[in-house]
C-alpha cells in the first residue's frame, strides 16, 4: 500500500536540483527553466535507452508515443498517462490528471505560479526520451489547476 | 513489443531515475564550480536539506523512537534507512574505542552505478550528498555528527567508506519567554 | 529436355490404331487436368501437381532406360475387341506376351483398357449379340484376377455422354495414381542409390563430379514434375557438400578428387542464365574436365534457374554475393593458379549476366502482371530489383576498374605490350560471347569490348558508374552515390580533367563532414586539395592546405607537406588576400598585462603578452601579429563599463529568431560604436554544444573581465563543433497568465517553437553554414597593437606587444590577426572583453600647515608636488616650484625633502635650496621618476602683527608665464598649473 | 499494583505534605575501561547520561559515585570535578555508580509549586467554560491524580497507570487531612504536616488501596 | 584464413561514436592506417543499406546487410536507433549476434554515465575493455 | 464526543499550525500568547514528568484530563509536537496522533517542496487533507 521509499528520495532530490538552479546567480533568471529542462532531457535519453532494451524497435511515431505514455510514464510515475490526443499533424497532448510531482503541492490554484519549475524536468524527460528514439520535438506543459497537467509535444517533421 | 505495458522492475527503475537525476545534479554543479571542494560543499549542503525532510518520512514509515545509543543509530542507518531508500545494506565497521565513530561500508553504491569520473575531477567526492543527508537526518534527532568519505571506490579504493563521528547531543531550544 | 513423364501404349493388332491414338492423346489431356499427390518418404512435405505425360508406343528401347526422366513409368494396352472367339484366338496371346515383356523389367505398372460401348453397338449391327460372357470379365479372369484395377472399361469414349466422361475420369485417376505410385517407388529406390553413393564419399575412388551427375538426376526428376523446391534442395546439398570439401581442404585434409581442381585454371566463363541448363558445363563435368569455376557456375546457374521458377529473386541476389565471394576465397584456399584479373573478369561477367536475367524476368513479370496468370509473382518489388541491379553494376564497375589498372587502360598510363599480353590472355579465358538471339549481348562481349581500347574502357566504366549512380540516387542511397562519385573524380583527375572532378569531391567532403567521419574527411580533403592544385585554384587550395596541415587525422609528414605548400603559395595570391579563422591553426589562450595593471598612464610603457597555442606541424613565421583596438576617447560619452545587462552564449549560438534579436539588440547597445562587431560574432553563433548545456559560467558577460594577480585574463575559446541537427537544448520559459487579477494558468512555453520545428536538416545547408565559419570579417586595424616577425612554434608561445598608451581613453581589444604574406589568420573576437584605460594625470600641488600662520615664530609648511603625467618637453632643464608671498612672509629654507614613489616608499633626498627673488621664491624640483611625489617641508616666518597671512603658491615651469595665484588657506588646496598638457 | 507517592499542596502552591511510598531506586555500579562510551553532561547540578546506554544504564541516569566516592552535585567528595575525573585516562579502570536521579526535598517542593502553576494554566487554557484544572495526568510510567478541594488544597496521588481506587484514596486522604491535620490544634494552616497519626493513616489508606483497590 | 572484424557504433547523426578492430591471427601491423581508413569507408557506406533494412524488420539484429570485396557487413539497430556495424570477412552469425547483444548492454550502462553526452565519441577505457572482452569471447576467441 | 482544537509546534516551540473546531471559551489572551502559553505548559509538563517519573520511560507525557476537557500530546522523534484538545470522553488516541503525523503532516508538508519546515504551514492542500482526516475520526463530531 505504501509507495516505494526510493520515490521519496527521488522527489526530494528533484526538489533540491530545482531549488539549487533557482538559487543560482541572477544572470540566469531567464534560463533556469531551460537548464532544468536540459537535465531532464539527458535523463530522458538514458532512461529511454534502458527501457527499450527488451522491446523491439518501434515502427512508427504513434507506437513511440504509446510507449512514452504507457511504459515510460509508469516507469517514472507509477501510473500511465490519463489521456493522449493528437491532431495527426505532429502535435500530441498528454494529459495527466494527477501528476506525481504536483500532487503533494496543491490541489487547485495555490502555488500555481511555482508549478512550471516542477514541470521543466519532466518536459525534458519526454523530449529526451523521444529524441533518443529518433523524434525531435519540443515539449511544453500547462497547468490550470493542480495536480492536473497537460504536456504538449510538437514534433519536428523531417 | 510495447503493446501493453511491460512489467518493469519498478524499484530498480526508480532507483535508476534517482541515480541519473543525481548525476544531472552533479554535472550541473561541476559546470558551475571549478573547484571540486566547492562542489563537495554544495553536495553536502543539498544532502543536508534532503536529510532533514527524509528523516521525517523515515520516522513515519518505521515506528522508530529516538535513538539513545550510537550503536543503535548505526544499526538503524545501515539496516533500515539505507535499505529502505537505497536498497543496500552497508556493513558497519571500524568502531572507535569510545564507540562514538563508525564507518558504513558501501560495497555497491547505487549513486555511482554508471559513473566514471572525468580525469580532472580527482578531488570530487561524488557521493557527498550522502554525508549531508546523514548529517541532516541525525541532527533532526538531536545528534550532531560529522560525516565524510575516507575512501571511495570511484577513486580506485577497493571500497567506499562513509565515516560518521558523534559530536554532541543537542537539546531543544526553549521557546522565548519560558520560565 | 522434355519435362513430361513418359507412358507407353500398346494395342491389339486387330484394333483400330487411330482410335487408340486419339484415345491416348485424350488421356494426356484428362491427366493434365487432374491433380495428383506426391507422397514423399521421410516425412517430407507432399506435393500436389498436374501430371504431364507423353504417351509413346511401347518399345524395348524405352524399357531399357534407367534414368529418371526419360524412363517410362506406366504402360497401357488398348483393346476394343468384343468378340470372344477373336479374343480367345489372338488377343489373349497378344496381351499375355505384352505382360510378359513388361514383367522382365522391374518397377513397371500396366493396365488393360477395354473399350466398350458405342463401338460395340456399331459393330454388332449385323448379328444379335448374346454374349454369354463379356470380354472384360474374360480379361479380368485371365490377367487381373489379383488386382482388378489393372482393368478398365472405357465406355463409349468418343461420345459426350455422362457415362463416357465418368469412365474417362475414372481412367485418368487410375492411371495418374498408378503412375505416381510407380514414380515414388522408383525415386525412393534412386534416392537409396544416391545415399549409398554419398556414404562412399570418403573412399579414394569417389568423385564429386560423378556424384553430382547422379544426384542431379533427382533434381531433374522433380523439376520435370514442377516440384521446384525439392529440386532446389538437391543443388543446395551439392553446393553445401562442395563448400564443405573446400573448407576441409583448408583444414588440411584434401579429398582425393579435389586435387584434380588444383590445376591452373584456363577458362573463366561467366555462368549462363539464359538457358535452363548449360550443356557444355555439364558435359565437361561429366567428362571430369570441369574446373572449380565450371562447377560453381553450373551449380549456381541451376540454382538461379530454379529460384527464378519459384520467383525467389531476393534469394538469388543474396546468394549471388556469397557465390561471388566464396569462389574467390575457395580459389585462394585451394591455391589454384589463376591469371591475375581472371576472377575480376568472371565476377564482372557474372554480375552483368544476373542483371540481364533479372531484367528479363521483371519484364516478363510486368507483361504477365496485368493478365492474371499462374506465373510465379516475384517476391521482389521493382524498387528492390532496381537497387539490386545498381549494386551489381557497382560491383561490376569496381572489377572493371581494377581490370583497367591491370591492363594499363587507365588514363595517364602507357599501355605496354605486357599489358596487351594480359588482355589477350584474359580474353582467351573468358570464351566467345556466344550469340543469344533476342537476348541482350552477352557480358563476355561487353567485357571484350571494354578491354579492347582505352576509350571503350573509359566509356564502359563511365556508363556503369552513371548507371549505378543514377539508380542509387533515385533510391536515395546517397552514400553509395558519393562513393562512386569519388571514384569517378579520381578517374577524372587521372584524365586530367580536375574541373569535372571538383563537384564530385566537394559532395564527398560535405558528406563526411556532415556525418562527422574525420578520417574519411581528411582523405577526401586531400583529394580535393589535389584537385584544386591541378585546377590551379590557389585560394581554395590554400584553404584546404590550411585545414589539412592542422588535421590530426593525417600523418605528420603530410601535415608538414601541406604546411610548406601553404607557406610557399601564400605569396601567389596576386593582389587579393585571404583571411582565415585562426582556428584550427592556433588558439589564443590568454592575454596578460605586464605590469599587472589595466588603468595605464599616458605614455607609460606597458606590455601585453598574448599566449598562443599553435597546432601547426612545424614552426611558422608571420610577418606581423596585430590586435585591433576599439578606442573611446575620454570625451566620447559612453562609459563602456556601465552597459548593464548580461547576455548568454546560447543567444549567440542558437539560431532562433528571438535570440537573433537578443544579439542584435545587445550589439546595438554594446557595440554601437563598432559596426563590424556584429559580424565579428558570427563564428560563435555556430556553436551548438555550448548552447546545449547552459550553465552560469557560460553566460557571456559584456563587462570587461578582471585581470588576475599576474595581470592575466584567460580567454574562452570556442572550438567549432559539428552542427547538430536539432539543438539538444532549447530555451523554454515559464509563463503565467493572469485573468482578472487571478492566475489563470501557469506553464512552460517555447516562444519560437515554429522556427525550431520548421527547420529541415538537410546536411547540405548545415555544412555550408559550418564551412562558412572559415571565412571571417576583418576589423579595421586603424588603431591596433602590432609586432613584427613573430614565429610560432608548435605548442605554447608567448608574444609580447607594446600597449598603446600615447592616447588618452578607453581601449578594448577586439580582434587578433597574424599575417603571412597575403594570408592572415584571424581570431574574430577576443572574449571575454579585454580592455584597458589610458589616462593623463594633471600635475598637482598640495600644501598644508597646522594653523593659520602666526607671526613671529618659525613655522613649517608641508608641500606635496606631483607632476602627474606631465613630461617636461626638454629633459635637461627640470621644473621649479615658485611661491608668491606677501613681503611680510618669508620662506627660510627647505628643512626636509623626500620623494614618494607611487607605491608609497618614501626616500629622503638632498634638500634643494630656495631661490628668492624680489617678489617670489622658487625651488628647483629634483627630477623624479614618473608619478613620484615630492614632499617638501619649508620653514617660514612672518613678521607683521599676528593675523592670518594668506600666501600664494604657484608651480610653474621655466619659460612659462606665471599662472594666476591660488590662495591657500588652512584647508590645503591644490594649485592647478597651466603647464601644457 | 503500586502507589508511588502522595503530595498535598496548599492553595498557595506550597508543599505541606509529601510521602514516597515506593522506594523505587534504580542503581547500578560498573567498572569501565578507557574510554567511556557513554556521553555525560552536567546540568541542574548533576552529572547525567545524555547519550548512550548499556547494561541497564539509561539516558537520564546520573552519576552517584565514582570509585566509591559519592558525588555531590558536579563534584566528588574529594572535591574533584566528576566529568574531569571520568575524562582522565589515568583514573581507569574506573568504577562508576549510576542511578535514576532521586528528588531532593527541595526539588519536591519545586515540583509541587510547578504542578500548582500547571494546574492554574490548564484552567486558563480550557476551551470550554467552567473547567477545573488537571485532574488526571497520564504518562507511560505513572498516572498523576489530583483532587483540589473547595478550599484550594490539592491532594496528589502518583501511582502506576493500572492502579485503581485512586478516587476513594483521594477522598480518604481528604478525610485524613481534615481529621488529623485541620482538627489538630497544634497544626497551623498551610504549614507542613508532621504528625505520626497522619502518616500512619495515610500509609494504611495507601496499603488498602494497593491491596483491595479501595482506601476505605 | 584468419577471421578479422571491425566494429563501429554509429550515432544518431551518422557520426562514428566508437570503433574497434578484432583479429584472431597476427594482424599485419603494416598498412594499419590505410586499412583503418578502408574499414571506416566500408562501414560508412553500409549506412545506406542499414537504414534501408531497418524498416523491413523491427528486430534489432539485421544480419548481413552489405558486401564489399571480401567484407561482409552485419548490423544491429537498437530501439533508440543507435547503429552497431560489424565488418567481417567470414560468416559467424551467432557470434556476431551475441556480441552485438552484449555490447548493447554495455552501451546502455555507459549511456547512463552523467558525464557522457549521448552521440559524442566514447572515450571510456572501461567501455573499451568490456567490448574487447566480448570481442574475444564471441568473435576471435 | 468533540474535538476542540489542534496545535502543531516545531521542536523550538514555534507554532506551525493551529486549528479550532468547536471552542466555547477563549482564554483572554492573544493567539500568540496563548500558543506560547500552551507550548510552555506542555514543555514544563514534560520536564515535570521526567523528574517525577519513578521509572525510566520512553514516551513520557501522554495526556491530561480536567473536569471538562482533555489534552492529548504526541511528539515525533524529530521533536514535532502535536497537541489535540478534546472533550474528556476521548480515550487514548496515541495511534491516531501518530497517523496524523505520518500520513498527513509528512505526506503533505514534508513532501511538499513549497512548505518550508519550521514555518507556519500555509498549504491549503494540507488543510483540506487534515480536515478530511479529522472529520473522518470516530470521535469527531462537529458540535457547533
Amino acid at each position: 500500500m505504501q509507495e516505494d521509499a526510493t520515490n521519496v528520495l527521488f522527489e526530494l532530490l528533484h526538489d533540491e536540483l530545482i531549488s539549487y538552479v533557482y538559487s543560482n546567480d541572477i544572470d540566469m533568471k531567464s534560463k533556469q527553466i531551460s537548464i532544468l529542462e536540459s537535465h531532464g532531457f539527458r535523463i530522458g535519453q538514458s532512461l529511454a535507452e534502458q527501457l527499450t532494451k527488451d522491446s523491439s524497435r518501434f515502427k512508427d511515431e504513434l507506437e513511440i508515443m504509446k510507449f512514452v505514455c504507457r511504459d515510460f510514464w509508469s516507469a517514472m510515475y507509477q501510473k500511465q498517462v490519463d489521456n493522449l490526443r493528437t491532431n495527426h499533424q505532429g502535435v500530441y497532448v498528454l494529459q495527466d490528471n494527477c501528476f506525481k510531482l504536483l500532487k503533494r503541492i496543491s490541489s487547485g490554484k495555490q502555488y500555481l505560479e511555482f508549478a512550471p519549475r516542477f514541470l521543466a524536468i519532466p518536459c525534458g524527460f519526454v523530449r529526451g526520451a523521444l529524441a533518443n528514439l529518433g523524434i525531435n520535438s519540443i515539449v511544453t506543459a500547462e497547468v490550470i489547476s493542480m495536480p492536473a497537467v497537460k504536456f504538449q509535444i510538437m514534433i519536428q517533421r523531417v | 513489443m510495447s503493446k501493453q505495458t511491460r512489467a518493469f522492475d519498478n524499484k530498480k527503475l526508480v532507483g535508476e531515475l534517482f541515480t541519473l537525476t543525481y548525476g544531472a545534479l552533479v554535472s550541473q554543479l561541476i559546470k558551475d564550480y571549478e573547484k571540486d571542494e566547492e562542489v563537495n560543499k554544495q553536495l553536502d549542503k543539498m544532502g543536508y536539506n534532503i536529510g532533514i525532510r527524509l528523516v521525517e518520512d523515515f520516522m513515519a514509515r518505521s515506528n522508530m523512537g529516538k535513538c539513545q545509543d550510537f550503536r543503535e543509530t548505526a544499526d538503524v542507518l545501515a539496516k533500515m534507512a539505507f535499505k529502505m531508500y537505497l536498497n543496500i545494506t552497508p556493513t558497519i565497521a571500524n568502531w572507535s574505542p569510545a564507540n562514538d565513530e563508525f564507518s558504513l561500508m558501501l560495497d555497491n553504491n547505487p549513486l555511482v552505478e554508471f559513473v566514471e569520473l572525468p580525469e580532472d575531477r580527482s578531488k570530487l567526492n561524488y557521493s557527498n550528498v550522502l554525508c549531508g543527508a546523514v548529517r541532516g537526518a541525525l541532527e533532526m534527532l538531536q545528534l550532531e555528527v560529522e560525516a565524510w568519505f575516507p575512501r571511495d571506490s570511484l577513486k580506485g579504493d577497493n571500497v567506499t567508506e562513509l565515516r560518521i563521528k558523534f559530536i554532541r547531543k543537542l537539546t531543544d531550544a526553549l521557546p522565548a519567554g519560558e520560565d | 529436355m522434355e519435362n513430361k513423364a513418359t507412358l507407353t501404349y500398346s494395342f491389339s493388332e486387330s484394333g483400330d490404331e487411330n482410335l487408340f491414338l486419339t484415345l491416348s492423346t485424350r488421356l494426356c489431356d484428362t491427366l493434365s487436368n487432374q491433380t495428383v499427390e506426391w507422397r514423399q518418404t521421410y516425412g517430407r512435405a507432399s506435393h500436389q501437381f498436374q501430371l504431364k505425360v507423353k504417351i509413346l508406343p511401347l518399345a524395348t528401347a524405352l524399357l531399357e532406360r534407367t534414368d529418371l526422366v526419360t524412363r517410362p513409368y506406366f504402360h497401357i494396352f488398348w483393346t476394343d475387341c468384343n468378340d470372344l472367339d477373336q479374343y480367345r484366338s489372338t488377343i489373349r496371346t497378344e496381351i499375355s506376351s505384352w505382360v510378359n515383356t513388361l514383367k522382365n523389367y522391374k518397377d513397371t505398372e500396366w493396365m488393360i483398357v477395354v473399350v466398350a460401348g458405342d463401338i460395340l453397338s456399331r459393330l454388332t449391327k449385323a448379328k444379335l449379340p448374346i454374349p454369354r460372357m463379356s470380354i472384360p470379365d474374360k480379361v479380368k479372369s485371365d490377367f487381373c484376377s489379383k488386382n482388378p484395377e489393372r482393368l478398365h472399361i472405357l465406355h463409349d469414349p468418343t461420345k459426350e455422354t455422362t457415362k463416357s466422361t465418368e469412365s474417362w475420369t475414372a481412367l485418368g485417376l487410375k492411371v495418374a495414381n498408378q503412375t505416381v505410385r510407380c514414380m515414388e517407388v522408383v525415386v525412393s529406390k534412386y534416392e537409396e542409390r544416391v545415399r549409398a553413393e554419398r556414404e562412399r564419399r570418403n573412399e579414394k575412388s569417389w568423385d564429386f563430379c560423378s556424384y553430382l551427375i547422379l544426384q542431379e538426376e533427382l533434381a531433374f526428376m522433380y523439376e520435370m514434375l514442377g516440384m521446384f523446391s525439392p529440386a532446389l534442395v538437391q543443388y543446395d546439398e551439392l553446393d553445401a557438400m562442395f563448400t564443405q570439401y573446400v573448407l576441409n581442404a583448408n583444414a588440411g585434409d584434401i579429398a582425393h578428387w579435389l586435387s584434380r581442381f588444383s590445376e591452373p585454371i584456363k577458362h573463366w566463363h561467366s555462368m549462363l542464365l539464359w538457358k535452363r541448363i548449360d550443356g557444355d558445363a555439364r558435359r565437361s563435368i561429366l567428362e571430369g574436365q570441369a574446373s572449380i569455376i565450371d562447377i560453381r557456375n553450373y551449380l549456381f546457374t541451376r540454382l538461379c534457374h530454379l529460384l527464378f521458377e519459384t520467383g525467389k529473386l531476393t534469394e538469388i541476389t543474396q546468394r549471388m554475393h556469397i557465390f561471388l565471394h566464396s569462389l574467390s576465397t575457395e580459389i585462394a584456399i585451394l591455391e589454384i593458379t589463376v591469371p591475375s584479373g581472371a576472377i575480376d573478369c568472371w565476377v564482372f561477367m557474372c554480375c552483368l549476366e544476373l542483371v540481364g536475367a533479372l531484367c528479363r524476368k521483371s519484364q516478363l513479370q510486368n507483361e504477365t502482371d496485368n493478365t492474371a496468370t499462374d506465373n510465379p509473382c516475384f517476391d521482389m518489388s521493382n524498387e528492390q530489383l532496381v537497387l539490386e541491379n545498381a549494386s551489381l553494376w557497382n560491383i561490376a564497375r569496381l572489377k572493371l576498374y581494377s581490370l583497367g589498372e591491370l591492363c594499363g587502360l587507365m588514363p595517364g598510363i602507357v599501355t605496354t605490350s605486357a599489358h596487351l599480353q594480359i588482355v589477350v590472355d584474359l580474353l582467351a579465358g573468358m570464351g566467345e560471347g556466344e550469340e543469344r538471339g533476342d537476348v541482350a549481348t552477352s557480358p563476355a562481349l561487353v567485357l571484350r569490348e571494354a578491354l579492347s581500347s582505352k576509350n571503350n574502357f573509359q566509356k564502359q566504366y563511365f556508363e556503369l558508374s552513371e548507371l549505378a549512380m543514377g539508380t542509387f540516387k533515385h533510391m536515395g542511397h546517397f552514400r553509395a552515390v558519393r562513393c562512386i562519385g569519388n571514384d569517378m573524380a579520381e578517374f577524372y583527375l587521372k584524365l586530367g580533367e580536375p574541373a569535372q572532378a571538383e563537384n564530385y569531391l566537394i559532395d564527398t567532403v560535405r558528406m563526411y563532414e556532415a556525418d562527422g567521419w574525420p578520417l574519411l574527411l581528411a582523405k577526401a580533403n586531400k583529394m580535393l586539395a589535389r584537385c584544386y592544385k591541378k585546377m590551379i585554384n590557389i585560394r581554395k587550395y590554400l584553404r584546404l592546405c590550411y585545414s589539412l596541415m592542422c588535421d590530426e587525422m593525417i600523418s605528420q609528414e603530410e601535415r608538414i607537406f601541406y604546411c610548406d605548400e601553404f607557406k610557399s603559395l601564400s605569396t601567389d595570391l596576386g593582389d587579393d588576400t585571404l583571411a582565415l579563422n585562426i582556428h584550427p591553426l592556433a588558439s589564443v589562450t590568454s592575454i596578460q598585462f605586464i605590469p599587472a595593471e589595466t588603468s595605464l598612464r599616458l605614455n607609460s610603457n606597458h606590455h601585453i603578452v598574448v599566449t598562443i597555442n599553435s597546432n601547426a606541424p612545424k614552426p611558422m613565421t608571420f610577418q606581423s601579429l596585430q590586435i585591433s583596438l576599439d578606442h573611446l576617447g575620454p570625451d566620447d560619452g559612453i562609459e563602456p563599463h556601465n552597459i548593464p545587462d548580461v547576455i548568454s552564449l546560447s543567444s549567440f549560438f542558437s539560431r532562433t529568431s528571438e535570440d537573433e534579436a537578443d544579439v542584435k539588440s545587445l550589439l546595438s547597445r554594446n557595440f554601437s560604436h563598432n559596426s563590424s562587431a556584429y559580424n565579428s560574432l558570427q563564428p560563435f553563433r555556430r556553436h551548438k554544444r555550448y548552447a546545449s548545456t547552459t550553465s552560469s559560467r557560460e553566460f557571456m558577460s559584456n563587462q570587461p573581465a578582471e585581470i588576475n594577480d599576474e595581470g592575466r585574463i584567460d580567454l574562452i575559446h570556442f572550438q567549432h563543433s559539428k552542427p547538430s541537427k536539432f539543438p539538444a537544448s532549447i530555451s523554454l520559459h515559464a509563463q503565467r497568465d493572469l485573468q482578472d487579477g487571478a492566475l489563470a494558468w501557469a506553464g512552460i512555453t517555447c516562444r519560437h517553437a515554429n522556427d525550431l520545428l520548421r527547420r529541415q536538416d538537410s546536411s547540405q545547408s548545415q555544412v555550408d553554414k559550418h564551412r562558412s565559419t572559415m571565412s571571417v570579417t576583418m576589423e579595421t586595424y586603424e588603431c591596433c597593437l602590432t609586432t613584427r616577425q613573430v614565429t610560432l612554434n608548435p605548442g605554447m608561445n608567448r608574444v609580447k606587444l607594446n600597449a598603446k598608451t600615447d592616447l588618452e581613453g578607453y581601449f578594448t581589444l577586439q580582434q587578433l590577426r597574424m599575417s603571412l604574406h597575403k594570408t592572415s589568420f584571424v581570431l574574430p573576437r577576443i572574449y571575454p572583453l579585454v580592455s584597458y584605460q589610458v589616462s593623463y594625470l594633471q600635475p598637482k600641488v598640495f600644501m598644508d600647515h597646522n594653523e593659520d600662520l602666526i607671526s613671529g615664530i618659525v613655522q613649517h609648511i608641508n608641500i606635496a608636488v606631483n607632476k602627474g603625467d606631465y613630461v617636461n618637453p626638454d629633459q635637461e632643464s627640470n621644473s621649479t616650484l615658485s611661491f608668491k608671498t606677501p613681503p611680510s612672509v618669508r620662506l627660510l629654507c627647505v628643512t626636509k625633502c623626500s620623494v614618494a614613489t607611487p607605491d608609497e616608499d618614501v626616500s629622503e633626498i638632498e634638500k634643494p635650496s630656495l631661490v628668492t627673488s624680489s617678489d617670489e621664491t622658487s625651488i628647483n624640483l629634483p627630477s623624479t621618476s614618473l608619478h613620484a611625489t615630492v614632499l617638501l617641508k619649508i620653514a617660514c616666518l612672518c613678521l607683521t602683527t599676528p593675523y592670518v597671512q594668506k600666501l600664494d603658491v604657484r608651480k610653474r615651469h621655466r619659460r612659462t608665464h606665471s599662472a594666476p595665484p591660488a590662495t591657500f588657506s588652512r584647508s590645503p588646496k591644490s594649485a592647478q598649473t597651466q603647464t601644457h598638457c | 499494583m503500586t502507589v508511588f507517592s502522595i503530595y498535598i499542596i496548599n492553595k498557595a502552591g506550597g508543599l505541606i505534605y509529601q510521602y514516597d511510598h515506593q522506594k523505587s531506586s534504580v542503581e547500578m555500579e560498573k567498572t569501565f575501561s578507557y574510554p567511556l562510551d557513554l556521553k555525560l553532561e552536567a546540568y541542574s547540578d548533576q552529572v547525567s547520561v545524555v547519550f548512550g546506554q548499556r547494561d541497564g544504564i539509561q539516558v537520564g541516569h546520573v552519576v552517584l559515585a565514582v570509585n566509591g566516592k559519592q558525588t555531590n552535585g558536579r563534584k566528588l567528595e574529594d572535591g574533584n570535578d566528576v566529568i574531569e575525573t571520568i575524562a582522565n585516562e589515568k583514573n581507569y579502570p574506573i568504577s562508576i555508580k549510576f542511578g535514576r536521579p532521586k528528588l531532593t526535598s527541595n526539588q519536591k517542593i519545586m515540583m509541587a509549586s510547578m504542578f500548582h502553576s500547571l494546574y492554574a494554566i490548564s484552567v486558563q487554557l480550557s476551551p470550554v467554560h467552567g473547567s477545573s484544572g488537571i485532574q488526571k495526568l497520564e504518562t507511560d510510567t505513572f498516572t498523576l491524580h489530583c483532587n483540589q478541594t473547595a478550599t484550594g488544597v490539592k491532594f496528589v496521588v502518583i501511582a502506576e497507570p493500572r492502579q485503581v481506587g485512586i478516587d476513594s484514596l483521594l477522598h480518604r486522604l481528604y478525610l485524613i487531612y481534615s481529621d488529623f491535620a485541620l482538627k489538630n490544634p497544634f497544626y497551623s494552616l498551610e504549614m507542613p504536616i508532621r504528625t505520626e497519626q497522619f502518616d500512619s493513616h495515610v500509609l494504611s489508606a495507601i496499603e488498602s488501596t494497593e491491596k483491595t483497590g479501595s482506601a476505605a | 584464413m584468419s577471421a578479422s572484424y571491425y566494429f563501429a557504433i554509429v550515432g544518431h547523426r551518422d557520426n562514428p561514436v566508437f570503433e574497434m578492430e578484432f583479429n584472431s591471427s597476427r594482424s599485419s601491423e603494416a598498412k594499419r592506417d590505410d586499412h583503418k581508413h578502408l574499414n571506416q569507408f566500408i562501414a560508412h557506406a553500409a549506412l545506406d543499406l542499414v537504414d534501408e533494412y531497418m524498416w523491413n524488420t523491427n528486430n534489432m539484429y539485421l544480419r548481413t546487410v552489405d558486401k564489399f570485396n571480401e567484407w561482409f557487413t552485419s548490423a544491429f539497430v537498437t530501439a533508440s536507433n543507435m547503429r552497431f556495424i560489424m565488418l567481417h570477412d567470414s560468416k559467424n552469425e551467432d557470434g556476431i549476434k551475441s556480441f552485438f547483444h552484449d555490447v548493447y548492454e554495455v552501451y546502455i550502462k555507459h549511456s547512463m554515465n552523467p558525464f557522457y553526452e549521448i552521440n559524442s565519441p566514447i572515450k571510456s577505457s572501461a567501455f573499451e575493455k568490456k567490448v574487447q572482452f566480448y570481442g574475444k569471447r564471441h568473435l576471435t576467441g | 464526543m468533540t474535538i476542540h482544537l489542534l496545535h502543531i509546534y516545531d521542536r523550538n516551540g514555534n507554532s506551525l499550525f493551529a486549528k479550532e473546531w468547536s471552542r466555547k471559551k477563549s482564554s483572554n489572551l492573544t493567539k500568540v500568547e496563548e500558543q506560547k502559553l500552551l507550548f510552555g505548559m506542555i514543555h514544563s509538563i514534560k520536564s515535570f514528568v521526567t523528574k517525577m517519573s519513578p521509572k525510566d520511560g520512553k514516551e513520557g507525557f501522554i495526556s491530561y484530563t480536567t473536569s471538562r476537557y482533555k489534552i492529548h500530546f504526541y511528539e515525533s522523534p524529530t521533536g514535532l509536537k502535536f497537541i489535540l484538545l478534546t472533550d474528556i470522553f476521548v480515550g487514548n488516541i496515541r495511534e491516531t496522533m501518530k497517523k496524523l503525523y505520518s500520513s498527513v503532516y509528512v505526506e503533505f508538508v514534508v513532501r511538499n517542496p513549497l512548505c518550508p519546515l519550521n514555518e507556519p504551514i500555509r498549504s491549503s492542500l494540507f488543510e483540506t487533507k487534515l480536515e478530511t482526516f479529522m472529520t473522518g475520526l470516530s470521535f469527531f463530531e462537529d458540535s457547533n
